[in-house]
């Protein structure tokens, strides 16, 4: 396993996370139907497509060019409450980062730490809100746990605990967003926005583990 | 002088609606239409409300009005792109009761602060 | 059972836009739009209202989401006309983000005193 | 003077009021454009247009449905605040007058006070709210007064009325209506509604002196 990530892992990340994007695009649909206006897999393939075409044209020179590129295509075309989200995380993200070309352990978990912490600056989102934050800080926590332990374990102990906290949003009543539209009635169901935020973990440490 | 309004929302049409109402009112004051995605659906897209900022902010300030949640966090994304500019502000006002008291209090030459404050005191029915 | 919803505006682009906006999140409910007037101009129009009480009730009652004062005065000559239908209910709510609450109420089944409920509670941002 | 006014004077009445709102369009537009939205002139000039069409196409046989018959018509096609309003005054003008043929003092009196709570009922605008029931009231009050004085006498009493009411909404805030939003930037100007509730019940006037 490798002590640091590069770009290389990057651009892998943000391929398999636009490819699982548009794999899961319709469970994500579901997902938003049922809580939502049923867009949210739409939404995110639309945004990886277009985000995954720029990096194309325009190839980045560092891990944070990479994820600056991206957030600026997903402000854009994905059109919905995801787009500013997680357009602001990839941007925090991307601040964080710097100019960084190699990637350890704590440079990691500051670009996840920055990531949420955007999303919650955007959104105003608490934990328990039935949101993306409810994957995306279950995540952070993990990754800080397993600072020391290299890169691939941090981001493999992210992805674990978002797909946790994906999970552990289908008993919660919504507060922001759409879903909190529904009230009590949100409850049973799994936030669409906290799911896409699993794949996207995921791939990140499936990335690194090929790295 | 005149403070210029931006519609967000997640429709075109009703934008644009918005701004035909508003105009009836306020023949004098800008008002600038961001609603639908840039492919036409519905939905918000960052460009249209970035360019409509500049378009509705013609030296004079401008004022934000959106519909849903999303809407706001677009037009947040907005305005620190633009490095968050001091003369814009976003009015936390129902859309269209919002819009109307806004272009009206703007017609009468109200000021950036004032022109929201017309949008948030807006009355659902009058 | 869904409650109907009926949007009477001043602009049929607004009355329009709303309807797609509240159908996204509630497929299953009878939106109805009354904009603008007969000749297509920004105003309202009394038959326009009367027929979309009809369409939008379809046996399980209708809740009215009006844009201005002038549309509340005309959804109220509308429903007098109609001899004041017990199951039709007019919301005192802001016309987009009460629909919005309004539309997703009915979706969930409510009846027409909390569907006219969750339109009148519709915060103006979420 | 004629002791009753029949239908031959409701006809008079609306045609005359019909010309004098063609011929005052723009008077009207401009009061509306400086605390509206410029369209009373157009609004009052299109419904009653259509409203002597009507009375053409269908002859009515009292004055009550020629009363009746320009109420709906003004309620579909003036398209503002003036339609449900002048529709409803109408329409409750011509519940008041019934089926009666001959109008006496006590029954213009009641049509104008039925009219007058009419746009109450509809607008709920108080006394003083800069809204054509700055016009209406003062009316009724004076009719009232010079009941006993002949029709002619009531109807001039309550059309003088009405124009020093109209005048008087100069100084006046509005607190309802359209002019409502502009708040004191609405003194200083007259009330359209105001004004073409004056012209109408001058049109009564006019129409009686001739009868
Ligand atoms: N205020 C917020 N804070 C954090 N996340 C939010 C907020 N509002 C919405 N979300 C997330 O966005 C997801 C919905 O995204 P999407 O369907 O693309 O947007 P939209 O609701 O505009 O259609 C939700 O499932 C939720 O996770
Ligand atoms: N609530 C109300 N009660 C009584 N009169 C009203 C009310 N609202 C408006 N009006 C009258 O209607 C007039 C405006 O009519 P019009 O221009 O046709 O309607 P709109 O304001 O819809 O364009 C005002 O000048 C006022 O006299
Ligand atoms: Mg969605
Ligand atoms: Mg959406
Ligand atoms: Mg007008
Ligand atoms: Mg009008």
């Amino acid at each position: 396993m490798a002590a640091t990530l590069g770009l290389d892992w990057a651009l892998d990340w943000l391929h398999r996370a636009g490819a699982v994007l548009a794999e899961q695009r319709m469970a994500l649909i579901e997902l938003d139907r049922v809580i939502g206006d049923a867009d949210h897999g739409e939404n995110m393939e639309r945004g990886f497509t277009a985000a995954l075409a720029k990096l194309e044209a325009a190839p980045p020179a560092t891990p944070g060019a990479a994820l600056k590129s991206v957030a600026m295509t997903l402000m854009s075309t994905v059109g919905g409450a995801a787009g500013p989200l997680y357009g602001t995380a990839f941007l925090r993200a991307a601040t964080a980062l710097g100019d960084a070309e190699e990637l350890d352990d704590a440079a990691l978990l500051a670009m996840l730490t920055a990531a949420r912490d955007g999303i919650v600056a955007r959104g105003k989102a608490d934990p328990g809100d039935k949101t993306m934050i409810d994957a995306w800080t279950p995540a952070v926590d993990a990754a800080g746990a397993a600072v020391g332990q290299g890169p691939a374990a941090v981001l493999r102990a992210a992805a674990d605990a978002a797909a946790l906290g994906a999970e552990a949003t289908e008993p919660l009543v919504a507060r922001k967003g759409r879903a909190s539209y529904l009230g009590e009635r949100s409850a049973g169901h799994r936030d669409p926005g906290a799911q896409s935020t699993s794949f996207i973990l995921r791939a990140a440490a499936d990335a690194a583990g090929n790295a | 002088m005149t403070v210029g309004i931006l519609v967000v929302s997640h429709s075109a049409k009703i934008a644009e609606g918005a701004c035909e109402l508003g105009a009836q009112m306020a023949p004098d004051v800008r008002l600038e239409a961001a609603g639908g995605t840039d492919d036409g659906r519905i939905g918000t897209s960052l460009e249209k409300v970035m360019a409509g900022v500049d378009a509705a902010n013609t030296g004079d300030g401008a004022v934000i009005l959106c519909d849903l949640g999303s809407a706001v966090m677009v037009a947040e994304s907005a305005l620190e792109f633009l490095g968050d500019p001091s003369d814009v502000a976003l009015a936390d006002a129902p859309l269209i009761e919002g819009l109307v008291a806004a272009a009206v209090a703007a017609q009468g030459g109200a000021g950036v602060a004032a022109v929201k404050a017309a949008a948030e005191s807006a009355l659902a029915l009058q």
